[in-house]
């Protein structure tokens, strides 16, 4: 079991610190520009040059903020995000703990990390910080149970909450491919729903609202500095990237791919399945951060409510569905149409005046 | 447009009691204003916006002039409004009005209430000019903070002397600046001896 | 930046709030310090949860009495000054100011140096129009990107007035009587090789922000201002337009060679934020048309009237004011000459970002405080103009 | 285990004392979510891990943010509160609650089969007799309490939604 | 239009072709890597003011400037300051004893340039000029700002022939004038 836990310590917060530097340089590429490129070749040094500066900055706290939970609030924000990983089955030979309520687990571990924002926002005694913990507050409850409605139609699936029970689920098929849950209806709209769901609960670009640099200056963390200030970017990093890894392990198939199996060498390779499809994750949030603008507070937490929370629900219908129709061609047409019909009908009770094409004239 | 003697014919017989006077802009300009008295600015402007043959709903400019005293005249603050109308796109009809430099007296009527955008750019007047605008809706300053005391357009502003020692190499500015002491960095009063010795 | 905490201060109750629940506002000062106030500028807001219900606008933190300087010293001396009030588009702030001098002083541009400043003033409209859209969508938090496309394209254009006035942004290029310095036959083809690409870019920008959902959904219905608020309240330029306002000084004053040129003014119906976007991007498109026939009909001649003295320039006694359509609006200098006439006894710059932020309160009240951000983006304010 | 059972205990009763003496009000609320935890750590020591993450999931995940969000809706959230006396003048109440409970828990303790050490079935078999209890032997008061809770929901969008309207 | 999402798609489509188009296509990545690679700045560019003198080996006596403090009164933010050299007797000597910009606060608006009737100040176009001392290293003098008239040419060539031409004209005119009216030959040659 130690092994397992060394591994996941080490590993995943290496993964970490490259995350922010493939970040930087990916956004970098996307808006034409080089990004870090001046600390080691291709700024491979970057991050650890990031760490040291900021454990050299100085720890500047405000003086009438709340000393004591100020100082709790990055603390307790980096816990659960590591927590989180113990529950991901990693390759075939490699789960840190296989717990019997896996997904449950996580859960609950990720709700806590929303009390860390608050204690920050609350504590900054800053009127930005305070908006931002309010938002973070909203918007972390309002996506938890989308999210968990999600991840209810994979349970129901497998029949189990154990992460590593889920990933076996999705072995075999043809190459271990076509058994994963994204090839299903009700998986591909799960792993929309609960990409989308992830990207909320981490606060990650569209839905960065909490500390939308923008409007409320860094939201929770505008009055932390230094090491702090490291702590919160490491727990929201470490967050999205177990996120990346639990959406991975529900939907993609976890750690199936060719070749992938029970030995030495099969759990290598799974392995290495794995981490591919975390990248591919990690890009893709890279890319959406790149490119989409920020939502408001409130269509946030109207679309979770008014369309995701729903379509959630639909998709669960849509498991329950697929596991009576036995005949599979049925239960695809079947699936399919219901799922479609719920998102033709989400759409057009979405789209108010609010969103449509323009005509415009020219004066005479 | 109808041509300024026009306007001013038509203004008068509107606004019974106006004291209208044409001022002349640069010859080659062609852009002469009327000059109106104070009680009657606001009768003039609320006719010129509201007469189906002017329209001008559209106020683009608003701002003040010092003049100071002279051989033929007092001295006076000068209000003038740019106004152009969107409606029937023509303009400009220039409306000038005059106060007294006196800080007590210099008050004109505020047009804000015509045309909204007037609003900022009377609060400059105000601020930079020390025109008071009666019935302006918000009248503080705008560009100057809250607690400056003057008005630095006008002609007869003088600066404070307070400002920072600035490396400049005209040597009489220097002089000034730490004659009037304040705070100096050293290398003030040197490059001063240094200048003096020159 | 935010005022220590006073409890009797901090707190009011919500108005109408009465039997409801008990909800306090919160004053929330955003600026002058704050990422997207675009410089040194204050928003005083009042918020009830998320919702604007009071703002004022505070500024003159860049105030450095522009006017002041300029009645010190001579006509020409103002000119490199211009360049600094709207720091985006020196060109078109230039050509105010020789046009308002030209008007009192009766000088008569040759038509080469009227399309030379054509061609300037259009290339900083398409340069302010496409940064402004990034600045927008930088506050509606696209992390830059679409900022840096704008950016990328500005460069060849910057490298353009580089290479003709001598400077990339403080172009100091206009001259009373014409333009300081000709464009040579290579930078008018860099000009054409500017101009032909362009569509392509605005294409590229248009498909990563037009259709976007998440944009419209942020962008439309919000701040909108009235059309006959517009007119009232003088706001001019793309913002009274996309209010449906059909008014183009371009158009009005056919001044320079405008009269000549076949372009179309852009109007919105709505007047919300989303309309200032697009009639941007309209009118960049048209500028691109008066760009094309600029640089195809451009007559040879003389680029500066050669009556006019750089030296002991003198006006004649009187007022005047000149006005053009800069990228922002209605930009105007009202100039009031002296006996004597050697510099400007009175100077006063109409701006037109100054001007249009008059109605900041009106298009922000319940709205929450994320749109407050994107509607002052929208305003396109450049501090250096509203605090002059 | 004992070592563990004992600091978890001492959480949890430090978290409760807390609860209700702190004087700001937010920081009360932060120690209740340190005794749920400390109740959460409780479960998974019995090897009852769904109750456990159950515990965790609505008590801190949900009811705990609810309450700090009722706080900063309502409260002077950047304030403190008046020194706030634990008990005032009325230790009496307060001692006869806890000769009560006390009384109560000795009862309960020499009695009651609960406090009966059962076998830990581990956590598989928790959570599948749970959800079969659930929807046999407690069906009713299960679906009975689901009727009570979406009635508390309508009636709360209704209150809601007649001051939005009283608000227009 | 299509379906809702559409427009997200289209933006993604959109960053995925920069993307990669900043690993191909120089017109997409335009920033240069300023130490180590620099732009070559157009001709016309200008950053501050410098003298021009004529001979290399002699530039205080052969400096264009005469002292006439024609830019000192046309700077708009008054950079410039000049005195003019004297002789013991007293006698202006027809240049410069001082000339100092202050670079802090010049703002290269080449005014100077234009009103000079010599031809003598000129605007550099080297922009490397950051010092660590905010007051006195900020201003230029006399023998920092001078530079040659070779410096001139290389960094402008047009407009530098332009001048030198009719510079040329200039001395050559007066020269003309000069020999009828008998006076000597003029001597060192600047050409």
């Amino acid at each position: 079991m130690a092994i397992p836990i060394l591994f996941v310590l080490s590993v995943f917060l290496g993964i970490f610190a490259y995350t922010t530097l493939v970040e930087r340089k990916a956004l970098g590429r996307i808006q034409n520009r080089f990004g870090p490129n001046r600390v080691g070749r291709w700024g491979i040094l970057q991050p650890i040059a990031d760490g040291l500066k900021l454990l050299i900055k100085e720890d500047i706290v405000p003086r009438r903020a709340d000393q004591f939970v100020h100082f709790l609030a990055p603390v307790i924000a980096v816990i659960p995000s590591i927590l989180l990983f113990s529950v991901v089955p990693v390759g075939t030979r490699l789960v840190p703990v296989d717990l019997n309520i896996g997904i449950l687990f996580a859960f609950a571990v990720s709700t806590v990390s929303v009390l860390a924002l608050f204690m920050g926002g609350w504590a900054s005694r800053n009127k930005f910080s305070l908006l931002g913990a309010m938002r973070a507050v909203a918007q972390v409850v309002s996506y938890e149970v989308p999210m968990v409605l999600a991840a209810v139609a994979v349970v129901m699936a497998v029949g189990s909450l154990s992460t590593l029970r889920i990933a076996r689920a999705q072995s075999g098929g043809i190459l271990n491919v076509t058994n994963w849950f994204v090839f299903r209806p009700w998986g591909f709209v799960g792993f929309v729903l609960f990409t989308i769901g992830a990207m909320a609960e981490s606060a990650r670009t569209p839905f960065d609202i909490p500390e939308a640099e923008s409007e409320i200056i860094a939201g929770y963390h505008t009055e932390y500095s230094g090491f702090k200030f490291a702590l919160f970017q490491m727990g929201e990093y470490l967050a999205s990237i177990a996120m990346a890894g639990i959406t991975v392990t529900m939907f993609l198939g976890g750690y199936n791919g060719p070749g992938s199996g029970p030995g030495w060498v099969g759990g290598l390779i799974s392995m290495f399945w794995f981490f591919i499809k975390l990248a591919f994750m990690i890009v893709l949030n890279i890319w959406i951060r790149g490119t989409w603008p920020r939502v408001r507070v409130d269509q946030l937490l109207g679309f979770a409510w008014k369309v995701l929370l729903p379509m959630s629900i639909a998709n669960i219908v849509a498991v329950g569905m697929w596991h009576y129709l036995t005949f599979r061609p049925l239960a695809w047409v079947a699936t399919t149409l219901w799922l479609v019909l719920w998102f033709v009908t989400l759409s057009k009770l979405a789209a108010t005046e609010n969103v449509a094409p323009r005509t415009y004239r020219y004066a005479s | 447009m109808e041509a300024i003697e026009k306007i001013k014919e038509v203004a008068a017989q509107a606004v019974p009691g106006a004291k209208l006077e044409i001022i002349n802009s640069t010859p080659a300009a062609q852009q002469p204003a009327l000059l109106v008295d104070r009680d009657h600015i606001y009768a003039v402007a609320k006719f010129l916006k509201e007469d189906p043959r002017f329209q001008m709903d559209f106020c683009s400019c608003v701002t003040g002039v010092d003049y100071l005293q002279k051989a033929d005249n007092p001295g006076f603050i000068e209000v003038v409004y740019h106004l152009y109308s969107v409606a029937q796109k023509h303009g400009p009809i220039i409306l000038k009005v005059r106060a007294p430099r006196e800080l007590d007296q210099c008050r004109v009527p505020s047009l804000t209430s015509l045309w909204r955008g007037a609003e900022f750019q009377e609060r400059e007047a105000y601020d930079l000019y020390g025109v008071r605008f009666d019935s302006h809706p918000d009248l503080r300053r705008i560009l100057m903070w809250d607690e400056f005391t003057d008005h630095p357009m006008r002609k007869d502003y003088v600066p404070p002397a307070d400002y920072e020692w600035e490396p400049t190499p005209h040597h009489d500015t220097l002089e000034r600046t730490v004659q009037v002491g304040g705070i100096t960095p050293p290398t003030a009063r040197e490059e001063l001896e240094k200048a003096r010795k020159k | 930046m935010i005022q220590p905490l006073t409890e009797e201060k901090q707190f009011t109750r919500t108005p109408g709030s009465e039997g409801l629940i008990e909800t306090q506002t919160l004053e929330v000062s955003i600026g002058p310090q704050h990422p997207s106030t675009h410089g040194v500028f204050r928003m005083d807001c009042v918020l009830d949860g998320e919702t604007v219900v009071a703002l004022k606008p505070v500024m003159g933190y860049l105030h450095r009495n522009h006017e002041q300087l300029a009645e010190r010293m001579a006509w020409l001396g103002s000119m490199p000054y211009t360049d600094r009030l709207d720091y985006l588009n020196s060109m078109s702030n230039n050509w105010a100011y020789a046009l308002a001098v030209e008007k009192l002083a009766g000088i008569k541009v040759p038509e080469h140096a009227e399309y030379l400043r054509v061609i300037m003033s259009e290339l900083t409209r398409i340069l302010n129009h496409s940064c402004v859209i990034g600045f927008m969508l930088q506050d509606l938090g696209a992390w830059g990107t679409p900022l840096l496309y704008a950016f990328r394209e500005r460069e060849r254009i910057l490298d353009l007035f580089e290479a003709v006035s001598g400077s990339r942004m403080m172009c100091n290029y206009m001259r009373f009587g014409g333009v300081r310095v000709d464009m040579t036959s290579k930078d008018l083809a860099v000009a054409k090789n500017i101009v032909s690409r362009f569509p392509r870019f605005l294409d590229e920008f248009e498909m990563l922000l037009t259709g976007n959902e998440v944009l419209l959904a942020r962008m439309q219905r919000i701040g909108i201002l009235p059309k006959e608020l517009a007119i009232n309240a003088s706001i001019s330029g793309p913002m009274a337009r996309a209010s449906g306002v059909e008014y183009d000084v371009r158009k009005i004053d056919e001044y320079g060679v405008y009269g000549r040129l076949d372009f179309r003014v852009p109007v919105g119906n709505v007047g919300d934020v989303y309309d200032r976007y697009y009639i941007r991007v309209l009118e960049m498109r048209e500028s691109i048309k008066i760009l094309q026939q600029a640089l195809h009909d451009i007559p040879a001649g003389p680029h500066v009237a050669p009556e006019v003295k750089l030296r002991n320039f003198k006006i004649p006694p009187g007022d005047g004011y000149g006005r053009i359509e800069a990228p922002k609006g209605e930009l105007g200098f009202y100039l009031v000459s002296d006996e004597g006439g050697k510099q400007p006894y009175r100077y006063h710059v109409r701006p037109p970002s100054f001007i249009n932020l008059t109605t900041l309160e009106d298009m922000c009240l319940g709205h929450k405080v994320a749109d407050v951000v994107i509607i002052l983006g929208s305003i396109d304010i450049v501090l250096g103009e509203v605090d002059r | 285990m004992e070592t563990i059972f004992w600091i978890l205990s001492a959480i949890t009763v430090l978290g409760a004392l807390f609860a209700i003496m702190l004087r700001n009000l937010v920081h009360c609320v932060l120690s209740l979510i340190l005794f749920f935890l400390g109740i959460a750590g409780h479960y998974f020591l019995l090897r009852a891990d769904f109750l456990g993450a159950v515990q965790i999931l609505i008590y801190v995940g949900a009811v705990a943010v609810l309450m700090l969000f009722a706080i900063m809706l309502t409260r002077h959230v950047t304030g403190d509160e008046g020194p706030r006396e634990v008990l005032g003048g009325k230790w009496w109440a307060g001692m006869g609650t806890a000769i009560i409970i006390a009384g109560l828990l000795w009862a309960i303790i020499r009695k009651d089969q609960l406090a009966q050490i059962l076998p830990a079935g581990g956590a598989q078999t928790s959570m599948v007799e749970i959800g079969k209890a659930m929807v046999t032997d407690w069906v009713v008061p299960f679906e009975a309490m689901a009727v009570l809770l979406t009635a508390a929901l309508i009636g709360a969008v209704v209150i809601a939604l007649e001051e939005v309207i009283r608000r227009r | 239009m299509g379906f809702i999402g559409k427009g997200l798609l289209d933006g993604m489509v959109v960053t995925a072709r920069n993307f990669v188009g900043s690993y191909f296509d120089k017109e997409r990545l335009v920033t240069v890597q300023y130490p180590e690679e620099r732009v070559q700045t157009p001709e016309n560019s200008r950053t501050f003011p410098f003298l021009v003198y004529d001979d290399n080996k002699n530039p205080v006596d052969t400096m264009r400037c005469v002292a006439c403090k024609i830019c000192e009164t046309e700077c708009p933010p008054q950079c410039i300051y000049i005195v003019m050299d004297r002789d013991e007797k007293g006698k202006p000597r027809q240049r410069p004893k001082v000339f100092d910009i202050d670079t802090s606060v010049c703002m290269q608006c080449q005014i100077c340039v234009e009103v000079c009737p010599f031809d003598a100040i000129k605007m550099d176009n080297d922009y490397e000029k950051s010092r660590y001392g905010r007051f006195d290293e900020l201003v230029e003098h006399l023998p920092d700002l001078l530079k040659s008239n070779e410096y001139y040419g290389r960094i402008k060539p047009t407009e530098a022939t332009v001048v030198d031409a009719k510079l040329k004209a200039e001395k050559e005119k007066k020269a003309k004038k000069a020999a009828p009216a008998g006076a000597k030959p003029p001597t060192g040659s600047k050409s």
